[in-house]
């Protein structure tokens, strides 16, 4: 990839809790120096059960939060040195489509004032006709736009909230998760529309998902996160698994399809307290494959094209 | 919220029996209050002292007080002080505390800190007590009560707006504003405030019922309005020493005040189901 | 932390109990103070401003004086006056002990005069210029100038004797846990604003001629409560939770008259209410309008209306009993609205649209203070509608009773309606000496002939007849000032449960005083 | 949980130190000189010098609350201007009957307040319930000093069963427990209420009734206990109401008390009774808020939790 | 039959949500009751336990056998000693489902006290067996501790142990792992499985994922819009679906190896209870609905193999 569009370089964000009188202060790192790059129309998932980051890594990205060190570069330019005015300008060009489609519509607004809102914060008025074309671009009826979210389904929000990040053309949205919270029939529905929209519009996706399942179905490349640290990146959908965690993810996620039933060797113990990291690896406690080596340090990961950060890899 | 959506609520409101009843009532007295002048030939503040102590009657319908002056104009005479008073002081307590609440509850730090302390200390004191204090401090009459009722009360609407305003900053629409680039203001005044605002106006109907009583209570100290300004509170003040001699002095005026109280209370109730705030509020 | 405060507390809880199951003991009274006599301090007449009954329960007087105004042999046996007026002799009784048991001697009354000339009301003893004492139980007053009041004074509530020893060792606490008379109760117990238990004086035997039992009360114990609202007052006498009111407010007097096991007695009246004019604030500066102020007030119907009739109109400054109050009736000032608004007219205020009066584009507005019980609430009420009847716009601002005199202290009032409670025509130097401005002088009144005819008044009387001449030409030309107006004198009653309580016949004494108190019994 | 009490109570001494400023500086706004009512008429302007330095007026503000903070430390919480006598010992005096018609108040509330919201829950929405909230309602909605005169006029007045007045007996606790007592009730009914009604519709509820348990065990066992965790903080917090939110039913059955002590010394400019009183209330207030937060973690291992 | 429910229907105030729902359910079994939101999935789980009066609700019509009784008839009274003691529920949010106040010991020893008559010492001896059972770690230590102290999948397991603790015949489990991560999700149906296999449980498995369904159920019950739209063993069903709904839900979960762009999912909305369409609940969404569709409620057929399926135009025997 010679000039990607966005580029993340070992990105550290830490959470302190508590504090003040009552409760002792307490540190967490959520993402422990991530680095990845995505090229122009790609599609990147990240992939990793609750808790492991994933989130913060794509809020990180488009410096809603500010990270606790490290560098975005988006398009060549450094997000983390941008002015505030600049860097409001330069949200036209990215946009982030979120996980609950409920509470990420402002239930007071109609679906035109949600859909004017990406020009008014920029200080201007959506052109005519742009809303209608967004709402055709979503597959919904322009007769939507003067009605609440709550007169709507989940999925119709969804589309809702798609379109807002459309709004500006924008060359990169973050998908965070946007079809957890549907039902697997609208969820189909969703990641198809997702999919005509990347293609007619050229645009690059990170997707943000729990099931792998579905990212191994909608992503180019494909990146498992765990406790905060990236420790495999599948470089094609398909390609096999090579960390112990990753294989348990493939191992977890049941087909539909009872002659391809498993003999299930499901890893036991759950994921530690991101509060207290234990030493070394921090998948060992539950990894089939532990050495001594992988209790006492961390593994970093690898400089191939399959990178993976294990001591003892498939 | 837009106006259509509050006078929608409103109407459905109404139309339970509860906000009907309660409703009707508080339409008698506000226009009682604005038309006293022309619904009874007696002045307020005419002594007629041959005729003081009247028990109800056909020409006094309430009887008279002390000073012979008729009882039902001082009522309704008295519903003016009484509604003007709590209602101004609530509006500027729900004012001044949505401000304060939202700065704080929004832009959080040593403000915030700052903010909660006061309130909370201001909370934990009963109303009539500080309210007491301010008059104290302001002396007595309208002015001072108005003050008083406002202070009193700030505390509760900075506490809701902060709590509402905390609760709306973690939804994902304003996440979601963040994301399209938006300011501080624009969140504040486009999201934060017109989403808080209905939960706000019903704790401040329902407090305009507490600031009845509590100017009613200030009144039945002497603090109140001055005579010969009717309100119900300084009416039932001089009517508690003729408790024996003339009840109806202090029991109409008690009635105005426990209606008026009650019917506010069930046409917020009424209020607050048509506008469906806490299902509203879970669905967001 | 708190240390001091939890013994208190401890202490108080073991008060708490012992009040809870009242024994219903033989004789025993719980009596209701009047609501002017409502927030005394303390009973340490040194320091005090005001005080109540109980001081003539605990403390006697050298001199008793009757409901006539004559006066009677107490503490003094007999006395004896030089001609000259410049010398006074008073005869111990022999016998008399203080509550600790120490023997009242004719020293004692030599230092208390001393200790009394340092107090508010030290006046009172102005005229004398120093205490001998002969022997132990004779006392001579020698004086500056002859002051024929003196009787007067002696026998003031304000002027009980105490045990002058005992006011020094107790220092601050005096008159509040302990105080030490020789009268026929001792304190037992003082709650400030709420009540003060006596008990009887089993050693007392000096009883006054006025009283029919000159040995130990047969009260044993009397609890006088204070209770703020007159209402609430009556309500607990017509509930029996009090055997008797010590005063009633002419409202109740028609319900108590008709209720069967409730008895009023009448006491001579002591009380005018008056409406003060601060000569020294616009526009009262202008005699004119004063005296418009004053003809407005309508005496008459506020006797007929807000007192149900009871009482006497007051016409000038005393009450009608004193020979000073005989005033020449033209002096008198009565209600004259014709009068009030020709006067007003006179003085460029003009009649507006309103009703309110109004010289260059200044409106009659007056501020009326009152004090925040209900008669005078009631009262100012009527007089504020009188007042605007010839133009007057009167702002009523109501006080607290008890600060309402440190708020005349600023001298910011134009108008007010007071009462005062006294039986002798030297109130009117009390409350228009010019050397008193703002409180107790609320008129700010000042006028150098006033303060002449004053002056002679006070000091310059050989005799009582002298005395009452020149306080009557004093109180006539203070009047014609129009520093304040006449309003009205209520009568004075006490109101008793006749089943709980049995009254002497006739009361002696200037009010309810120990004097009547050793004859009151309880009903078994 | 002892480590949370000691810093929960440490916690306190800042609010202290703030709350006694607060009540310090509050009263130097109130205008009108208390020295006025000690001076005697025609007294020059030495003796008031004298006075303002007997009780340091003469002091800078910063100076004059060192003092009174650290006298009020030591328990002595100064001289009233007015009766001349120690504050400590008039607070004593009405301390007692203050605590004792809070404490039935808070009882009787209590206890009444909880079973009608109880039966209120379990009949929701149906007529029990709408009379015991309209009852309610209407109990809360009447000024007390209306609703205590009104009982007077029946009980003493009409029907001598109890006191007009005063604090002399338990039969004068009654009314004005009474009266106080009804306002109280209504608050704990309907937040007993709500939260009974909010803690049966939990998902765990359903489970214990699949676990079989009798409806009657999971409504008084579980689901109360849980109720109750809202009702007892509210409860804690009421106690400053219920100390110092008694000052009109004191004025009305003139009983003494901290309220009656407190508007007195108000109308009088009495500083040092004024800030006694305050302070009674703010401990009693920092007291109750203490007392709730430890009663919340005795109830809830979750408090507990959070607080290590 | 253990389970036999039969042409059940349950309302909610004036709506109908769920209705003529029928099928069956043996010990040793598991049926998974699949559906999207709204289905009436979990409705169907409250009247199987009774606990419907809870939420409003009544069975209108039909019957719950159960073991020869029919529950939809039983008072509260006698249906009480079924709940808990021979029907269990294990329910959807396991942070939820555990009261927070009170130790994880004395919620489940409850179970063994009330229905098995032990004592107290007894109880808790049996449920730390139980938990260790369940491969919970240190389950003496775990009895003393509240749930928040546990993460969600020890949580699951404890509401599992209390179902299982009185010995049951049936648990109803209400998408036991809706909540948790995938990792823990595929820990929990194992046991689930083990503890069918090991104990001849019947379990009725309420989910929305036909990954699950795939994995562990014997058969399978398919509802729509709160209508059973097919009923039948796993193998078939998944094999050659008759139902057009059964296709399409199938169809919505991403597949190894399965090309971009075939996911298309089902066009349309999912009703709500308030607004049914007329005739077959599926036509508006349905490829193959036709005015018949529109118009009349298909009847059910039973299938060759015993199964039951719900439609005017079933697909064929094969498919795709």
């Amino acid at each position: 990839m010679a000039d990607p569009l966005i580029r993340a370089e070992a990105l550290v964000k830490r959470f302190q809790t508590g504090g003040g009188l009552l409760a002792r202060p307490r540190a967490m790192l959520a993402v422990r120096g991530v680095s990845m790059a995505i090229g122009k129309g790609e599609v990147v998932g990240v992939v990793g059960e609750s808790g492991c980051g994933k989130s913060t890594l794509a809020r990180l990205i488009l410096r809603l939060i500010e990270p606790t060190s490290g560098t975005i570069h988006f398009d060549g330019q450094d997000l983390t040195k941008l002015s505030r005015g600049d860097m409001r300008r330069m949200r036209r060009r990215m946009a982030m489509v979120f996980q609950d489609p409920y509470s990420s519509l402002d239930p007071r607004f109609t679906v035109a004032e949600v859909l004017a809102e990406p020009f008014r914060v920029q200080g201007e008025e959506p052109p005519a006709g742009r809303i209608a074309e967004l709402l055709g671009q979503v597959g919904l009826s322009e007769r939507l736009s003067a009605s609440y979210p709550h007169q709507m389904s989940g999925g119709q929000r969804q589309r809702i909230g798609i379109a807002r990040a459309l709004a500006q053309a924008p060359d990169f949205i973050v998908l965070d998760e946007p079809t957890a919270s549907l039902d697997v029939s609208i969820q189909a529905q969703i990641i198809a529309l997702l999919s005509e929209l990347r293609r007619e519009l050229g645009l690059t996706y990170l997707f943000i998902s729990h099931d792998l399942g579905l990212v191994r179905y909608f992503c180019d490349r494909v990146v498992v996160m765990y406790l905060g640290a990236v420790v495999e990146v599948l470089p094609k959908a398909d390609a096999p698994a090579r960390h112990p965690y990753t294989a348990a993810l493939m191992d977890s996620t049941f087909a539909p399809d009872p002659g391809q039933r498993k003999t299930l060797r499901a890893i036991e113990g759950e994921i530690p307290s991101a509060f207290d990291l234990p030493k070394g690896c921090a998948f060992a406690a539950r990894c089939p494959r532990a050495s001594d080596r992988c209790r006492a340090e961390n593994p970093e990961l690898s400089a191939t094209d399959h990178p993976v950060a294990c001591f003892h890899p498939l | 919220m837009s106006l259509k959506g509050t006078l929608n609520s409103i109407g459905r409101a109404l139309r339970t029996p509860k906000g009907a009843i309660s409703g009707a009532w508080l339409a008698l007295v506000v226009l009682g209050a604005i038309f006293a002048p022309v619904l009874t030939p007696y002045d307020y503040d005419i002594q007629d002292l041959p005729n003081a102590f009247a028990a109800p009657s056909f020409a006094h319908w309430l009887g008279t007080d002390e000073f012979g002056r008729d009882l039902l104009t001082r009522v309704l005479y008295g519903a003016r002080t009484s509604l003007s008073v709590s209602v101004l002081s609530i509006s500027v307590s729900v004012f001044t505390g949505m401000v304060l609440g939202a700065a704080a509850g929004y832009f959080g730090g040593a403000f915030d800190r700052a903010v909660t302390i006061f309130v909370d200390l201001t909370w934990s004191f009963p109303e009539i007590l500080i309210a007491l204090i301010l008059v104290a401090i302001i002396g007595p009459g309208i002015t001072g009560t108005m003050v008083a009722i406002a202070v009193a009360y700030l505390a509760q609407f900075t506490r809701l707006t902060r709590a509402q305003i905390m609760a709306i900053r973690s939804e994902t629409y304003i996440e979601a504003a963040k994301s399209l680039g938006a300011r501080d203001s624009f969140i504040l005044l486009r999201h934060l405030l017109p989403n808080s605002l209905a939960p706000v106006l019903v704790a401040g109907m329902l407090a305009t019922g507490d600031a009845i009583i509590l100017e009613a209570t200030l009144g039945f100290f002497g603090l109140g309005a001055q005579p010969p300004t009717p309100s119900w509170g300084s009416m039932m003040s001089s009517g508690s020493a003729l408790l024996f001699k003339a009840p109806w002095i202090i029991v109409f005026p008690g009635l105005a005040v426990a209606i008026t109280v009650v019917a506010i209370n069930l046409f917020g109730d009424a209020l607050i189901r048509a506008l469906d705030i806490k299902t509203r509020l879970r669905e967001a | 932390m708190f240390m001091t405060l939890k013994k208190h507390m401890l202490a108080a809880s073991v008060s708490v109990a012992a009040l809870l199951p009242l024994s219903a003991a033989a004789q025993e009274a719980t009596f209701v103070l009047g609501t002017n006599e409502v927030g005394i301090p303390s009973y340490n007449l040194l320091t005090a401003v005001n005080t109540n009954t109980v001081y003539s329960m605990i403390y006697d007087n050298l001199v008793a004086q009757d409901s006539d105004l004559s006066f009677h042999p107490y503490l003094a046996e007999s006395w004896d006056e030089a001609p000259d007026g410049m010398s006074w002799t008073f005869h111990l009784k022999p016998g008399v002990k203080f509550h600790n048991g120490k023997a009242l001697t004719s020293a004692d009354i030599a230092k208390f005069i001393e200790m009394f000339r340092s107090t508010e009301s030290s006046y009172m003893v102005d005229a004398i210029e120093k205490v001998e004492t002969p022997d132990d139980l004779t006392v001579k007053f020698v004086m500056k100038h002859p002051d024929p009041n003196i009787l007067y004074n002696l026998a003031s509530s304000f002027m009980g004797i105490p045990d002058p020893d005992a006011v020094e060792a107790l220092g601050d606490d005096y008159g509040i846990t302990e105080a030490v008379g020789t009268g026929p109760f001792k304190l037992e117990s003082f709650t400030l604003g709420q009540e003060t238990v006596v008990v009887r004086n089993d050693d007392y035997a000096w009883g006054s001629p006025l009283s029919a039992n000159k040995g130990p009360a047969k009260l044993e114990r009397i609890t006088f409560r204070e209770i703020p609202e007159d209402s609430t007052a009556f309500l607990e006498l017509k509930s029996g939770g009090v055997d008797g009111l010590l005063s009633i407010p002419t409202d109740y007097l028609k319900d108590i008259s008709s209720d069967p096991a409730l008895s009023v007695a009448p006491i001579p009246g002591q009380e005018v209410y008056y409406m003060p004019i601060n000569v020294t604030k616009e526009p009262f500066t202008d005699i004119k309008v004063r005296e418009a102020a004053a003809y407005a007030i309508n005496q008459e119907e506020i006797l007929q209306n807000v007192f149900s009739g009871y009482g006497a109109v007051a016409n000038n400054f005393l009450i009608s009993a004193l020979p000073e109050a005989q005033i020449d009736p033209a002096v008198n000032i009565s209600f004259n609205p014709d009068k009030a608004n020709a006067l007003l007219d006179e003085a460029g205020w003009v009649k507006g649209a309103d009703g309110v009066r109004e010289k260059d584009g200044k409106k009659l507005t007056v501020s009326l203070w009152t004090q925040n019980d209900s008669v005078f609430r009631r009262l100012t009420e009527v007089v504020q509608a009188q007042l605007k009847a010839v133009g007057f716009d009167p702002q009523i601002q109501t006080f607290d009773s008890s600060t309402i005199r440190d708020q005349y202290k600023s001298g910011e009032q134009q108008l007010a309606v007071r009462s005062y409670f006294w039986n002798n025509a030297d109130i009117v130097d009390w409350f228009f000496g010019g050397d008193r401005l703002g409180y107790p002088n609320v008129s700010m009144f000042n006028d150098p002939k006033a303060e002449e005819l004053r002056t002679k008044a006070m000091t310059g009387s050989k005799t009582g007849e002298e005395r009452t001449a020149n306080f009557k030409a004093y109180h006539e030309y203070v009047t014609s000032q129009f520093p304040y107006a006449p309003i009205y004198q209520p009568p004075q009653n006490m109101a008793y449960n006749k089943e709980h309580i049995t009254m002497p016949e006739t009361l002696h004494g200037t009010s309810i005083t120990g004097v009547v108190m050793v004859d009151v019994e309880a009903k078994e | 949980m002892l480590d949370y009490l000691i810093r929960r109570v440490l916690l306190l001494l800042p609010v202290f130190l703030a709350v006694s400023a607060i009540i310090f500086l509050i009263l130097h706004l109130i205008p009108g000189d208390p020295v006025d009512n000690l001076l005697k008429v025609g007294s020059g302007p030495d003796a008031r010098a004298k006075i303002e330095a007997k009780y340091g007026l003469d002091q800078p503000l910063i100076v004059q609350y060192g003092m009174w903070l650290g006298n009020v430390l030591q328990g002595d919480l100064g001289t009233s201007i007015i009766t001349r006598r120690p504050v400590s010992s008039m607070i004593a005096q009405v301390l007692p009957n203050s605590l004792m018609l809070g404490g039935f108040a808070l009882l009787f509330s209590s206890i009444m307040g909880i079973i009608l919201g109880i039966v209120a829950a379990a009949y929701r929405d149906r007529w029990p319930d709408q009379i015991i909230m309209g009852g309610v309602l209407l109990g809360s909605t009447l000024p007390s000093f209306w609703l205590g005169l009104l009982l007077i006029l029946a009980f003493s007045v009409q029907l001598s069963w109890f006191p007009v007045s005063g604090a002399r007996g338990w039969e004068s606790l009654v009314l004005p427990v009474l009266t106080i007592g009804l306002g109280g009730m209504a608050l704990v009914a309907r937040v007993t209420r709500v939260s009974m009604i909010d803690a049966a519709s939990r998902d765990f509820v359903l489970l214990l009734h699949a676990k079989g348990l009798s409806p009657a065990r999971i409504r008084l066992r579980h689901v109360l206990r849980h109720a109750l965790i809202p009702v007892v903080t509210i409860l804690a917090l009421r106690i400053g109401w219920i100390l110092g939110g008694a000052v009109t039913v004191e004025y009305v059955f003139a009983r003494p008390g901290l309220g009656l002590t407190l508007i007195k010394a108000l109308a009088q400019h009495d500083y040092p009774v004024v800030q006694a009183c305050l302070l009674m209330l703010a401990i009693a207030v920092m007291l109750g808020t203490l007392l709730g937060d430890i009663l919340q973690a005795l109830m809830d291992p979750r408090v507990r939790s959070a607080m290590t | 039959m253990l389970l036999s429910v039969e042409n059940l229907g349950v309302r909610i105030g004036k709506v109908e949500p769920l209705s003529s729902l029928s099928f069956t359910l043996d010990r040793g079994e598991i049926l998974g009751l699949v559906g999207e939101s709204g289905s009436g999935k979990s409705l169907t789980a409250m009247a199987v336990t009774g606990l419907l009066p809870l939420i409003g609700g009544r069975i209108a019509e039909g019957a719950v056998m159960f073991d020869g009784t029919d529950l939809s008839k039983l008072p509260e009274d006698r249906l009480r000693p079924y709940r808990g003691k021979r029907i269990a529920l294990v329910t959807q949010n396991p942070m939820t489902a555990l009261d927070p106040v009170q130790r994880i010991g004395d919620q489940v020893d409850i179970m063994a006290r009330l229905h098995l008559g032990l004592d107290a010492k007894a109880a808790r001896a049996r449920t730390v067996e139980l938990l260790t059972r369940l491969r919970i770690p240190e389950a003496v230590t775990v009895c003393d501790a509240y749930p928040h102290q546990l993460s969600g999948g020890m949580k699951q397991r404890i509401v599992i142990a209390m179902a299982l603790a009185a010995e049951p015949d049936l648990i109803v489990a209400d998408e036991p792992t809706t909540a948790l991560d995938v990792t823990v999700q595929a820990q929990i149906i194992h046991i689930l499985g083990e503890l069918v296999r090991e104990r001849g449980l019947a379990l009725m498995l309420i989910t929305h994922d036909m990954g699950v369904v795939a994995q562990v159920c014997d058969k399978v019950a398919v509802l729509y819009a709160g209508r059973l739209a097919e009923t039948r063993a796993v193998g078939p069903l998944f094999a050659s679906p008759h139902h057009p709904y059964t296709t399409a839900l199938i169809d919505c979960i991403p597949r190894e190896g399965m090309a971009r762009g075939s996911l298309t999912g089902i066009p349309g909305l999912v009703p709500s209870v308030m607004s049914y369409p007329s005739g077959c609940r599926f036509h508006p969404r349905c490829p193959r609905a036709d005015a018949t569709c529109e118009r009349t409620i298909p009847e059910t057929r039973t299938l060759p193999d015993g199964g039951i399926v719900s439609c005017h135009h079933p697909l064929g025997g094969d498919h795709g």
